[in-house]
C-alpha cells in the first residue's frame, strides 16, 4: 500500500533471477527429424486420443494418427512421415507413463496440409473447427484443448481477448522470440481469436523486461485501434491467467471460476501462432517451439522440433549435458517437471527444457517452518501456504479445504521464497488432490 | 473503582484458571475451536453471574441469619445444580434447536469447580450483592479469555512436533504455566 | 477465516427438512477429563437437530457442519443477551428499589425476572431464524 | 472380565495403572493449587481420601436404592456431606492447615476423582471392592500430591516438611511456589510418567520384533532345507 | 440448638425435594429410550475408536451389533475374547472370529526393483513421493518404500526391513486395516490369516515393461492361470486369485519365473 | 569444454517444482541476527565491563548444550548450527542485569531452550519467545537478584544504579534522553544503549530479515498510547520519547517482537501484534506493580498470535469483498 | 408416577439425613471453631502489645480496635486491625499502638496473599522489627534503597517495594481512622 507501483501488476509474487540472456538473442533453429518419435496419446488435458493406426501402418506428415475422443480431448497428427513400429506405454515428460504411438521416421518429406483460409473472410465457426482439427492445445503449460476455450458458454459475455506475452518463468524465451520474429503473424492470430469468440477488444500483456518485443508489437498494432499493448511489471507469476487478468483489466477471477466468468479469454503467444499456422497455412500442430537452456547444457538454443522427439536426441543436438548438471526440467524452473527418463518425448505444449546446475538451484538445508510469513507475503492468491502444507502433510484435509487449498495454482512462489526450504508446493499439491477427491465423492453422494 | 478492581482482579490479576486453578478440567479438555471456546465461556459467565446472585441470596439471606453456615457446601452445590437444571429446562422449552446445539455445555458446568469456587469465595470475602455480581462477571470473563487463548494455542500445537509423551494434557499444562508466567506482568495492578 | 466445526453422526429421525442426528463422541472427548459429566448416563445420548437439506435418511452416516459464527450467534442469543439484560435489570433495580431495605434482593429478582421475560419473548419469535443457524448435513457416507 | 480381578488389584491399580491424576487426569485443581508444600499436599490428599472412601462405601451400599435419574444428584449430596464433615473437623482441630488449604477443602465436592469413582466404580460394585478401589485411588492421589509438594517445596523453599534440606548456597527458585511453577511441575511430571510408560511399551514391542525376526529366520532355514 | 437442627433438616430436605422434582420433570420431558445392551456392549469394546470394524468408533459399532447390523466378531481389535463376551451379552452364537491381517503385495524392495536414473529429493513419505514422478522406482505400481504404513500403524505392528519393504508383525497386528488406507499405491490388502497363496505384485504394465522395471514382478505370462482351473484369472497382465476356487496343489509355483506368486510360511499364526 | 553423454553416469535429482530457490535460508537469517546483536554486545562491555561477556557466553553455551542434548535424547537431527540456539543465548544474556550470577544464567538458559522451545517440538514450533521465557522464569525464580542493577562505568554522579523506569516508578525521577540514547544508564546489559540497538535493528530491516511492520507498529503504538497519558497529565506520566528509550522497549521492538516464529504471519496481524504490545507495555508500566513491562507484554501477545493469525487471514484472491 | 415419587423421596431423604448429620457435627465443631478464632485474635492482640494482659473490644462500625490493659487494668495501648490491598490482594495487619497513638509497639500480619518468597517477606522479622518503636506522626513514611533517617521512616524490602509500601499505607489509613475515633472521644 505504501509503495504504490505505477506499473500494472498484482499483489505478491517474486522476482527470481531471469537468466533469459542465455537464449534471448538466439533465433529459432529447426532441429532435424529424429530417427524414432514417440507420440503420446495424451498431450492435452482430458481424455486420451483414440489411435486410428495400427502397428506397421505407413503414415505421412500431418496425417491424423489418433482422433479426438470426447468433448475435452484433441486429435494427434503424425509429425513425420514413416511407419508405426508399435503402440506401447512410454514415459512422458509429465512424469507418468502414458500410451504412445512410436513412429520410425523415413526421411521422406510428404506433408498433408489442410486447405488455407483467408484470415479476413473466415467465419468464427470455421476457425473453431480448424483449431479443433489441427489438435491445437494451449501452450501455457496446462495444455487445455484450445477450441474449448474458443467456445465460451452462451451465457457468459466475453469482453476481451488477452494474449499472454509475459513469459514470466525464468530462462524461457520462446514467446519472446515469437513476438520478435513473427510479430505480424501473432497479431493476425490474435485477430482470429477475437473473431472466434466475437469480441472487438484485444490486448497483449508483456512484462517490461522485453523492450524490443514491446516496440515491435506497438509498431505492428498501430493500425489496429482495437488491440492494446499492456506493459506490466516484471514479476513472477505475472503470466498466470488470474494474475494477468487482474493486471490488465483489474478484475479478480473468483475462486473456482474461469476467466470466462469475468469476460476474458486468455491465450498464449504460442497458441496464437499455432492458430495462425492452422488457419492461414493449414498446418496442424506438428512441432513445438521451445527453449533449451540452463547453465548445465553446452549450447543453449531456441528450437523448433517435431512433437515426439525424445529428450535424449534433443539434448544431444544441443551439445550434451555438462558434468555439473544436477537436474533436467521440462517446462520452466518454477512449474516444470523434473525428468528421470530421457526417452520421454517432446509434447505439443512443451515450452522449454532446462538443464540446471547446483548453483542455479540454490538448494539449501531444510529446516522446520519458522512462520516468517514470507510465503504469505508472496502468495499471489493470498493463501497461507505454510499452514496449507502442514495441514496436508498431517492429512487434515477438512481444515485445508476451509483455507482454500483448492484455489492454489501451484505457481511455486512460496517454495521459491521459503527460507526453510520446505516443499510447500509438493504438500499442497498432495492436499489439493485429496481434497478434490473428497469433493468429488461428496458430489456423487 | 472498588467494583472495577474486583472485576480486574478476578479477570486478569487473579485469573480463576491461571492463578487460582479453578476450572482446570474444562480448560484442559477445551477443544481447539475458538468459537466453541467463546460459546462455552459465555455459558459459564452467564451461569457464574446467576450463581453469584443466587448463592449470595442463599448465604446472606438464609444461611447466615439462621446460623446455618455449615450447610454452605451441600446447599450451594444443590442450588447450583438446580439452577443449571432450570436454565437447561428453560432454554430447552424456549428454543429446542439452540438447546440441541449448545445445551451440552450446561451439564459440564454443574460440576465445574470454578462455579462452586466462585460461590465459596464470595461468601468468604463477604462481598455485597453488587460486588458478587461483578466478581462473577470478572471470573467469567477471565475464564473465557483463558479458554479462548488456549483454544488458539492448541490449534497451533496440533501442527507441531511435540515429543510424544508430552502431547495432550502435559503440554497444555506447560503452556498454561508459561501463560501464568506471562500474566504475572499484571501483578500489582490492584 | 470462517471457522467450521465438524461432527459425524448417524441420523435417528427426520421430518420435513430437519433431522436429528446422534453424534459420535469425538476422539478428543476421550482426553477430556470432564467426560463423565458430558453424558451423565449412557441413556442420554448426544442428539443434535440439524438442517437436512440434502435429504439424508434414517440410519445414514452423515457429516454435519456448523459455522463458528452461527455457534457464536446462538450462544450470544442464549447466554450473552440474557447476561446483559440481567446486569441492566439489576442496576436499574438498585435505583428503582432504592428506598427499600433489601434493595439488593429486590433488584436481583427484578433482573432475573427481566431475563425470564426475555426468554419467553425469545420463545414466541424468530423460530425460523433459529432453524437457519442450525448445523447442516453436508455429506452422507455410504460406506457401510 | 471384571469379575476375575483380585481384590489386591482393586487396591493397587490406583497407585500407578489408573492413577487418578497422571492417568485419569482427574482432580487437577487441588493437585495444582495446594502443593506448595508436602504438608499441604498430604493434608489435602488425606481429606480427599477420607471423603472418597466414605462416600464410595456409602454410595456402594445404597446403590440399589437410588433411582438412576437422581443418581448423580444423590452422589453429590452424599459427597457434599462428607466434605462438610471433613471441613468442619479440620477447622476445629487443625485451624492452621485449614487456613492454608483455603477454599480447596470445600472444593473437594467438585473434585472429579470422587464423583468419577462413584460413577464409574462404586455404583456398580460391592461395598468392599468400592472401599478398596477408593482407598487405592486415594493413595494414588496422595502419592502424586506428596511428590508434587516435595518437588515444589524442595526447590521453591529448599525445605521438606519445614526442615531445611538444601544448603544455604542454593538459592530457592521462587517460581516453584507460584502458580506457574505448579503448572510446569505437573506438566513435566505427567510427561515423565508418559515417557516411562512409552519406554516400557517400546521395549515390549522391541522384544516382539526380535521374536518375529527369529521365527522368520527359522522359516527361511526350513525353506532352504526343503 | 434444637431449632437449628430442624431448620437444617428442613433446608436440606427441601432442597433435595426441589432438585428431585426438577430432575423428575426434566427426566419425563427429556427421556430418550435406548437399549441398555448398547452400554454393556460398549463397555466390553476396546474403545480405541480405530474404525477397524468399519463403523465410526466403538459406540457406533455397539449400536450396530445390538441392532443386528454387525456381527459380534466384527471388532478386529478385541479379537475372540471380545466376540465371545459380546455374544454372551446379546445371547447369540458367535461365529468364529477370523483374524484378518494385512499382506503387502509387492516384493520389489531396494534390491529387486529397478531404480530410476535420478534420485528423489524431498519429503520421505509415500504420499509425497507418489506426486513426483512416482518416487525412485521405475515401477509405477510397487511399494514406494516411504514407510507411510509403518507411520500410520497405531499399534506399532509394522517395520521397514533392510530391503526397504514394510513387514507386518502379525503377533502385534490387530487387523484394523489403517495401513491399507495409508498406502497410496494400494498394495496392502487385508486377508484372513490362514491364507497362504498370494500374487506379490500389482504391476499391470505390459510384460516387457514389467520385466524391465522389476525382477520380481508378475509379468503376466499367465502360466499359473492356465493351470489353476479358474483359481487364478489374468486381468490387465496380472494374476488375480479367486480364493473360493483356489486349489493350491494345482499351482505350479516353480514355473513362475519371477516368483511373483508364492505360497508362504506354513507357519501357524495364533489368533489373539 | 566439459561434455558428457546424454545420460550422465551419476544420478540427477528428482524433485517437485519449483526447481529454483531464492538465496534466503534460515541459517543465513539467523546469523544476520547474530551480527545485528554485536553493537549491543559491545555497548554492554563498554558500559558494564568485561564480566558481562562471561554472562553472555554462559548463556550461549548452555543454550547450545541444552539444545544438543535434547535433540540427542529425542534422536532428532542436531540442528545447533542453524544459529537459533546462539540467538536465544545472546538475547537472554543481553536482557539480564549486569553482574548477574553465572549459575542462575545457566539455569535460565536451560529453561529457555528446554521448556521455552524444545518441549514444543523445537525451532519453529514454540509459542513463546524462548529468550523471554528464560528471562520471565528468572524473574519469577530470583526476583531480587534480577532487579539488582549496577551503575554503568561512566556514571555521572546524578545517575543512580536504578533503571530509568524504576526511578520514574518509585521515585518519580525522569532520566534525560541523552544518556538513555547512548546507554550510560542502569539496566539490562544490551538494553541500555538505544544507539547500538538502532544500529542492529536498522541493519536487520535493511537486509530484509525483519519485516518493518512490527517495529513500526510498536513505536507508533507507543507514541499513541503513551502520548494519550502524557497529554492527560504531563507531570504524572512520562512522555512518549522517554517511554520508547527507557527499559527494554527498543530491544524488544527490534529483537524480541520481530522473532519470526512467535509473531503473526499475516501483515494485518503484524500491525495488531505491534500495537497490542505497545498498549500492554504502557498499561503495565503505568498501572502495574513492575516498572518494566516489555517482556510480559510480548509474552502475552505471543500467546494470542494463533488467534490473531486465524482472524486476519487475508481474503483469498477473487473472493467477494 | 411411582418412579417420580421414588426419585423425589430418595433425594429428600438423603437431604434430610445429610442435614441432620451435619447439624450434629456442627454442634460439636462450632464451639471449637469459635474458640480457635478467638484464641487467634487474642494471640495477635497480645503479640503486638507484649505488656498487655487483658483486652476489651471497642465498638465501632468503622474499624476493629481493641483496648489493651496490663495486669492492673491500666490502659497500655491499643491493638488496631486494618486491612487494604497489597500487591496481589487483601492484606490484614494488627498494629500495637501506645496510648496516644503516636508510637507503634509492634505489628503482625494477619492475612496476606503476596508473592511467596518476595512479598511474603513483610511477615518476616527483619521487616516487622522496623516498626518497633516507630513514630507515627505525622504519618509513617518509607524510603527505598537506603537507611531510614527519620524516626517515622522504614526501609522497603528490595524487590517487594509495592508490598512494603502497601503495609505502610494500610497502617496509615487505619491510624487515620483511629485518630478520628479518638478525637470523637470514643477511645
Amino acid at each position: 500500500m505504501i509503495f504504490m507501483n505505477h506499473t500494472k501488476s498484482f499483489k505478491g509474487g517474486v522476482h527470481p533471477q531471469e537468466q533469459k540472456e542465455l537464449t534471448e538473442n538466439l533465433s529459432f533453429e529447426v532441429m532435424p527429424n529424429p530417427k524414432q518419435l514417440i507420440i503420446p496419446l495424451t498431450q492435452h488435458l482430458g481424455k486420451p486420443a483414440k489411435p486410428v493406426v495400427k502397428k506397421g501402418s505407413e503414415v505421412k506428415t500431418g496425417e491424423i494418427i489418433a482422433e479426438q475422443d470426447g468433448f475435452i480431448s484433441a486429435p494427434v497428427h503424425s509429425p513425420v512421415s514413416g511407419k508405426v513400429s508399435k503402440i506401447t506405454v512410454g514415459s512422458t515428460v509429465t512424469g507418468f507413463p502414458k500410451d504412445a504411438i512410436v513412429i520410425e521416421s523415413n526421411d521422406v518429406n510428404d506433408i498433408v496440409l489442410m486447405p488455407s483460409l483467408d484470415p479476413g473472410k473466415v467465419s468464427p465457426e470455421e476457425i473453431r473447427e480448424r483449431v479443433k482439427l489441427a489438435g491445437i492445445v494451449g501452450q501455457g503449460g496446462a495444455a487445455f484443448p484450445t477450441y474449448v476455450k474458443l467456445s465460451p458458454p452462451a451465457d457468459k459475455k466475453i469482453e476481451i481477448v488477452i494474449i499472454n506475452g509475459c513469459e514470466c518463468e525464468p530462462y524461457l524465451t520462446r514467446d519472446y522470440r515469437y513476438m520478435v520474429e513473427r510479430t505480424n503473424d501473432l497479431i493476425i492470430g490474435l485477430r482470429l481469436i477475437m473473431k472466434a469468440v466475437g469480441v472487438n477488444k484485444g490486448a497483449i500483456g508483456i512484462e517490461n523486461n522485453k523492450p524490443e518485443a514491446i516496440n515491435k508489437l506497438k509498431e505492428a498494432v498501430k493500425n489496429y485501434p482495437d488491440i492494446s499493448i499492456e506493459v506490466l511489471e516484471t514479476k513472477y507469476p505475472q503470466g498466470a491467467e488470474k494474475m494477468l487478468i487482474k493486471a490488465v483489466t483489474g478484475k479478480e477471477v473468483p475462486p473456482g471460476k474461469l476467466p470466462f466468468d469475468v469476460g476474458a479469454v486468455i491465450q498464449n503467444i504460442g497458441t496464437a501462432i499455432a492458430i495462425y499456422d492452422a488457419v492461414v497455412k493449414g498446418e496442424p500442430q506438428l512441432t513445438a517451439a521451445l527453449t533449451v537452456s540452463g547453465l548445465g547444457i553446452n549450447q543453449p538454443k531456441n528450437l523448433i522440433v517435431r512433437v515426439g522427439t525424445p529428450l535424449a536426441d534433443l539434448l544431444d543436438y544441443c551439445g550434451g549435458v555438462k558434468e555439473s548438471a544436477v537436474k533436467v526440467v521440462v517446462g520452466g524452473p518454477m512449474m516444470g517437471v523434473a525428468q528421470y527418463d530421457f526417452s520421454a518425448p517432446v509434447m505439443k505444449a512443451t515450452s522449454g527444457i532446462l538443464v540446471l546446475t547446483e548453483n542455479e538451484i540454490n538448494d539449501h538445508e531444510e529446516t522446520p517452518c519458522l512462520r516468517c510469513g514470507k510465503c504469505v507475503d508472496v502468495c499471489p492468491l493470498n493463501l497461507i501456504p505454510t499452514k496449507l502444507a502442514r495441514l496436508s502433510s498431517l492429512e487434515k484435509f477438512e481444515d485445508a479445504e476451509q483455507l482454500g487449498i483448492t484455489v492454489c495454482m501451484e505457481c511455486g512462489t512460496c517454495t521459491y521464497t521459503c527460507p526453510a526450504n520446505l516443499p510447500l508446493v509438493q504438500w499442497i499439491r498432495f492436499g489439493k488432490q485429496r481434497v478434490m477427491a473428497l469433493q468429488r465423492e461428496r458430489e456423487s453422494a | 473503582m472498588d467494583l472495577l478492581l474486583i472485576f480486574l482482579s478476578a479477570a486478569i490479576v487473579n485469573n480463576f484458571v491461571l492463578s487460582l486453578f479453578l476450572g482446570i478440567c474444562p480448560f484442559l479438555g477445551v477443544s481447539n475451536k475458538t468459537s466453541s471456546a467463546i460459546s462455552m465461556g459465555m455459558a459459564v459467565t452467564f451461569v457464574m453471574v446467576l450463581t453469584a446472585i443466587v448463592s449470595w441470596i442463599l448465604y446472606f439471606i438464609v444461611l447466615v441469619p439462621f446460623k446455618l453456615e455449615f450447610l454452605q457446601i451441600p446447599s450451594f452445590i444443590l442450588v447450583i445444580a438446580s439452577l443449571v437444571q432450570f436454565v437447561e429446562m428453560v432454554i430447552k422449552k424456549v428454543s429446542q434447536p439452540l438447546y440441541r446445539a449448545l445445551g451440552i455445555f450446561l451439564p459440564l458446568i454443574t460440576t465445574n469447580c470454578a462455579i462452586l469456587g466462585l460461590a465459596l469465595l464470595l461468601s468468604m470475602r463477604e462481598y455485597s450483592l453488587l460486588q458478587s455480581i461483578i466478581f462473577g462477571l470478572g471470573a467469567g470473563a477471565g475464564f473465557t479469555m483463558a479458554l479462548f487463548i488456549m483454544a488458539g494455542i492448541r490449534e497451533e500445537l496440533e501442527l507441531t512436533d511435540v515429543p510424544k509423551p508430552f502431547r495432550g494434557v502435559p503440554i497444555t499444562l506447560i503452556t498454561a504455566g508459561l501463560l501464568a508466567l506471562a500474566f504475572m506482568g499484571f501483578a500489582g495492578m490492584i | 477465516m470462517e471457522e467450521i466445526l465438524i461432527e459425524e453422526g448417524i441420523v435417528v429421525c427426520r421430518e420435513n427438512g430437519i433431522a436429528e442426528v446422534e453424534v459420535f463422541p469425538a476422539q478428543s472427548c476421550e482426553e477430556c477429563s470432564a467426560k463423565i459429566f458430558c453424558k451423565p448416563d449412557k441413556d442420554d445420548r448426544n442428539v443434535l437437530r440439524v438442517n437436512n437439506s440434502i435429504g439424508a435418511n434414517v440410519g445414514d452416516n452423515v457429516r454435519i457442519e456448523i459455522k463458528g459464527k452461527s455457534v457464536l450467534a446462538a450462544s450470544f442469543n442464549l447466554y450473552g443477551i440474557p447476561l446483559i439484560i440481567l446486569l441492566i435489570g439489576i442496576f436499574l433495580g438498585t435505583s428503582i428499589f432504592s428506598e427499600y431495605k433489601l434493595v439488593e434482593l429486590y433488584s436481583a429478582f427484578f433482573g432475573i425476572g427481566l431475563t425470564a421475560i426475555y426468554y419467553l419473548f425469545f420463545l414466541s419469535h424468530n423460530k425460523n431464524r433459529q432453524n437457519q443457524i442450525l448445523p447442516k448435513i453436508v455429506f452422507i457416507k455410504r460406506n457401510s | 472380565m471384571k469379575a476375575n480381578k483380585t481384590l489386591g488389584y482393586e487396591y493397587i491399580k490406583g497407585f500407578w495403572e489408573t492413577n487418578p491424576v497422571l492417568k485419569q487426569v482427574l482432580g487437577m485443581c487441588p493437585t495444582l493449587a495446594v502443593t506448595v508444600s508436602v504438608m499441604n499436599g498430604l493434608a489435602m490428599a488425606l481429606a480427599t481420601t477420607f471423603v472418597l472412601v466414605f462416600s464410595s462405601l456409602l454410595i456402594s451400599s445404597i446403590r440399589k436404592l437410588i433411582p438412576n435419574q437422581v443418581r448423580i444428584a444423590a452422589f453429590i449430596v452424599v459427597i457434599a456431606t462428607f466434605v462438610t464433615i471433613a471441613d468442619l473437623v479440620m477447622k476445629a482441630q487443625f485451624p492452621d492447615l485449614s487456613k492454608a488449604l483455603g477454599p480447596f477443602v470445600p472444593l473437594i465436592v467438585v473434585n472429579c476423582i470422587i464423583l468419577g469413582r462413584a460413577e464409574a466404580f462404586a455404583s456398580k460394585n460391592s461395598p468392599f471392592r468400592s472401599f478398596l478401589d477408593a482407598l487405592g485411588n486415594g493413595t494414588g492421589f496422595l502419592i502424586v500430591l506428596v511428590v508434587m509438594g516435595g518437588i515444589r517445596e524442595l526447590i521453591g523453599s529448599r525445605t521438606l516438611l519445614g526442615y531445611q534440606i538444601l544448603p544455604n548456597g542454593f538459592e530457592p527458585w521462587l517460581i516453584m511456589i507460584l502458580p506457574a511453577g505448579a503448572f510446569l511441575t505437573l506438566g513435566l511430571l505427567m510427561g515423565l510418567a508418559n515417557f516411562y510408560v512409552d519406554k516400557k511399551k517400546r521395549s515390549e514391542r522391541e522384544e516382539l520384533i526380535q521374536k518375529y525376526r527369529k521365527s522368520q529366520n527359522d522359516v527361511e532355514v526350513k525353506g532352504q532345507e526343503a | 440448638m434444637e431449632l437449628t437442627i430442624i431448620i437444617a433438616i428442613a433446608t436440606m430436605g427441601g432442597l433435595g425435594f426441589i432438585f428431585a422434582s426438577g430432575l423428575a420433570f426434566a427426566d419425563k420431558k427429556l427421556r430418550v429410550e435406548e437399549n441398555p445392551l448398547i452400554g454393556k456392549v460398549n463397555d466390553v469394546l476396546p474403545n480405541a475408536n480405530c474404525g477397524g470394524c468399519g463403523s465410526a468408533g466403538c459406540y457406533d459399532f455397539a449400536v450396530k451389533v445390538v441392532d443386528g447390523k454387525a456381527l459380534p466378531t466384527g471388532c478386529p481389535v478385541g479379537g475372540e475374547e471380545t466376540a465371545i463376551t459380546i455374544a454372551e451379552i446379546l445371547g447369540v452364537e458367535t461365529g468364529t472370529a477370523i483374524k484378518m491381517v494385512p499382506k503387502i503385495l509387492c516384493r520389489g524392495g531396494n534390491s529387486e526393483a529397478v531404480k530410476k536414473m535420478t534420485e528423489y529429493y524431498g519429503p520421505i513419505s509415500c504420499k509425497a513421493m507418489a506426486l513426483v514422478s512416482g518416487g525412485d522406482k521405475l515401477c509405477f505400481y510397487g511399494c514406494l518404500g516411504g514407510g507411510d504404513c509403518v507411520e500410520a500403524c497405531p499399534f506399532g505392528a509394522m517395520i521397514m526391513n533392510e530391503n526397504e519393504l514394510p513387514e507386518v508383525i502379525e503377533e502385534i497386528c490387530t487387523g484394523c486395516g489403517i495401513c491399507v488406507k495409508a498406502c497410496p499405491r494400494n498394495i496392502i490388502e487385508m486377508h484372513p490369516a490362514d491364507r497362504n497363496v498370494f500374487v506379490f505384485c500389482k504391476n499391470q504394465d505390459d510384460p516387457k515393461r514389467s520385466k524391465e522395471v522389476c525382477s520380481v514382478a508378475c509379468i503376466g505370462c499367465g502360466i499359473c492361470a492356465r493351470k489353476s482351473d479358474g483359481g487364478i484369472e489374468m486381468v490387465n497382465n496380472l494374476g488375480i486369485i479367486n480364493y473360493d476356487k483356489l486349489d493350491d496343489s494345482k499351482i505350479p509355483f516353480e514355473k513362475c519365473s519371477t516368483g511373483a506368486i508364492q505360497k508362504i510360511g506354513g507357519r501357524n499364526i495364533p489368533v489373539n | 569444454m566439459e561434455t558428457t553423454t546424454v545420460n550422465p553416469t551419476y544420478k540427477l535429482e528428482l524433485t517437485s517444482s519449483p526447481h529454483v530457490h531464492s538465496r534466503w535460508s534460515t541459517k543465513q537469517a539467523m546469523w544476520f541476527v547474530v551480527i545485528a546483536l554485536i553493537p549491543a554486545l559491545i555497548s554492554a562491555v563498554i558500559f558494564f565491563g568485561q564480566y558481562q561477556l562471561l554472562i553472555i557466553l554462559t548463556s550461549v553455551v548452555f543454550c547450545i548444550g541444552t539444545e544438543y542434548l535434547i535433540k540427542k535424547i529425542r534422536k532428532r537431527k542436531v540442528t545447533v548450527t542453524d544459529g537459533s540456539a546462539v540467538i536465544t543465548g545472546l538475547l537472554l544474556g543481553l536482557i539480564l542485569p549486569p553482574n548477574f550470577s553465572l549459575s542462575s544464567t545457566a539455569i535460565g538458559a536451560v529453561f529457555a531452550i528446554a521448556v521455552g522451545k524444545e518441549i514444543f517440538g523445537g525451532l519453529g514450533y514454540n509459542i513463546f519467545n524462548p529468550a523471554l521465557v528464560g528471562r520471565a522464569f528468572l524473574q519469577a525464580a530470583f526476583p531480587v537478584a534480577i532487579t539488582t542493577w549496577t551503575k554503568p562505568n561512566f556514571a555521572v554522579d546524578t545517575v543512580t544504579s536504578a533503571t530509568p523506569l524504576a526511578a520514574y516508578k518509585f521515585d518519580k525521577v525522569f532520566t534525560s534522553i541523552q544518556p538513555m540514547f547512548f546507554g550510560n544508564i542502569g539496566g539490562s546489559l544490551g538494553e541500555t544503549s538505544a544507539l547500538a540497538i538502532l544500529i542492529g535493528g536498522i541493519f536487520l530491516i535493511a537486509v530484509g530479515v525483519v519485516n518493518y511492520r512490527v517495529p513500526l507498529a510498536m513505536i507508533l503504538g507507543m507514541i499513541l498510547f503513551a502520548g494519550i497519558f502524557w497529554v492527560i497529565d504531563p507531570v504524572k506520566y512520562p512522555n512518549p520519547l522517554f517511554q520508547i528509550f527507557a527499559g527494554g522497549f527498543l530491544f524488544g521492538t527490534f529483537f524480541m517482537a520481530t522473532d519470526w516464529v512467535t509473531s503473526p504471519i499475516t501483515s494485518k496481524g503484524m500491525w495488531i501484534f505491534g500495537l497490542g504490545i505497545a498498549l500492554l507495555v504502557v498499561v503495565i508500566r503505568i498501572f502495574g506493580g513492575l516498572p518494566e513491562g516489555v517482556m510480559y507484554a510480548i509474552l502475552i501477545m505471543n500467546s494470542v498470535v494463533p488467534i490473531i493469525n486465524r482472524y486476519t487471514y487475508p481474503k483469498i484472491f477473487g473472493e467477494a469483498k | 408416577m411411582k418412579k417420580v415419587i421414588h426419585m423425589i423421596a430418595t433425594l429428600t431423604i438423603i437431604g434430610i439425613v445429610a442435614g441432620g448429620l451435619l447439624s450434629e457435627v456442627n454442634n460439636w465443631a462450632y464451639p471449637l471453631i469459635v474458640a480457635n478464632q478467638k484464641a487467634e485474635t487474642e494471640k495477635a492482640i497480645f503479640l503486638v502489645q507484649p505488656n498487655g494482659k487483658s483486652y476489651e473490644a471497642v465498638k465501632s462500625p468503622e474499624i476493629e480496635i481493641y483496648k489493651v490493659f496490663d495486669e492492673n487494668k491500666n490502659l497500655v495501648g491499643y491493638s488496631l486491625v486494618s486491612a487494604g490491598n497489597g500487591f496481589q490482594g487483601k492484606v490484614k495487619i494488627m498494629t500495637g499502638l501506645n496510648k496516644d497513638l503516636s508510637e507503634i509497639e509492634m505489628i503482625e500480619i494477619l492475612e496476606q496473599v503476596e508473592t511467596p518468597g518476595l512479598g511474603t517477606k513483610i511477615t518476616e522479622e527483619p521487616f516487622k522489627d522496623q516498626f518497633k518503636g516507630l513514630q507515627t506522626l505525622p504519618q509513617i513514611n518509607w524510603v527505598k534503597g537506603k537507611a531510614p533517617e527519620h524516626p517515622n521512616e522504614i526501609q522497603t524490602i528490595t524487590g517487594a517495594t509495592i508490598s512494603s509500601k502497601s503495609v505502610v499505607a494500610i497502617i496509615n489509613s487505619g491510624l487515620q481512622k483511629a485518630r478520628e475515633l479518638k478525637d470523637k472521644g470514643a477511645l
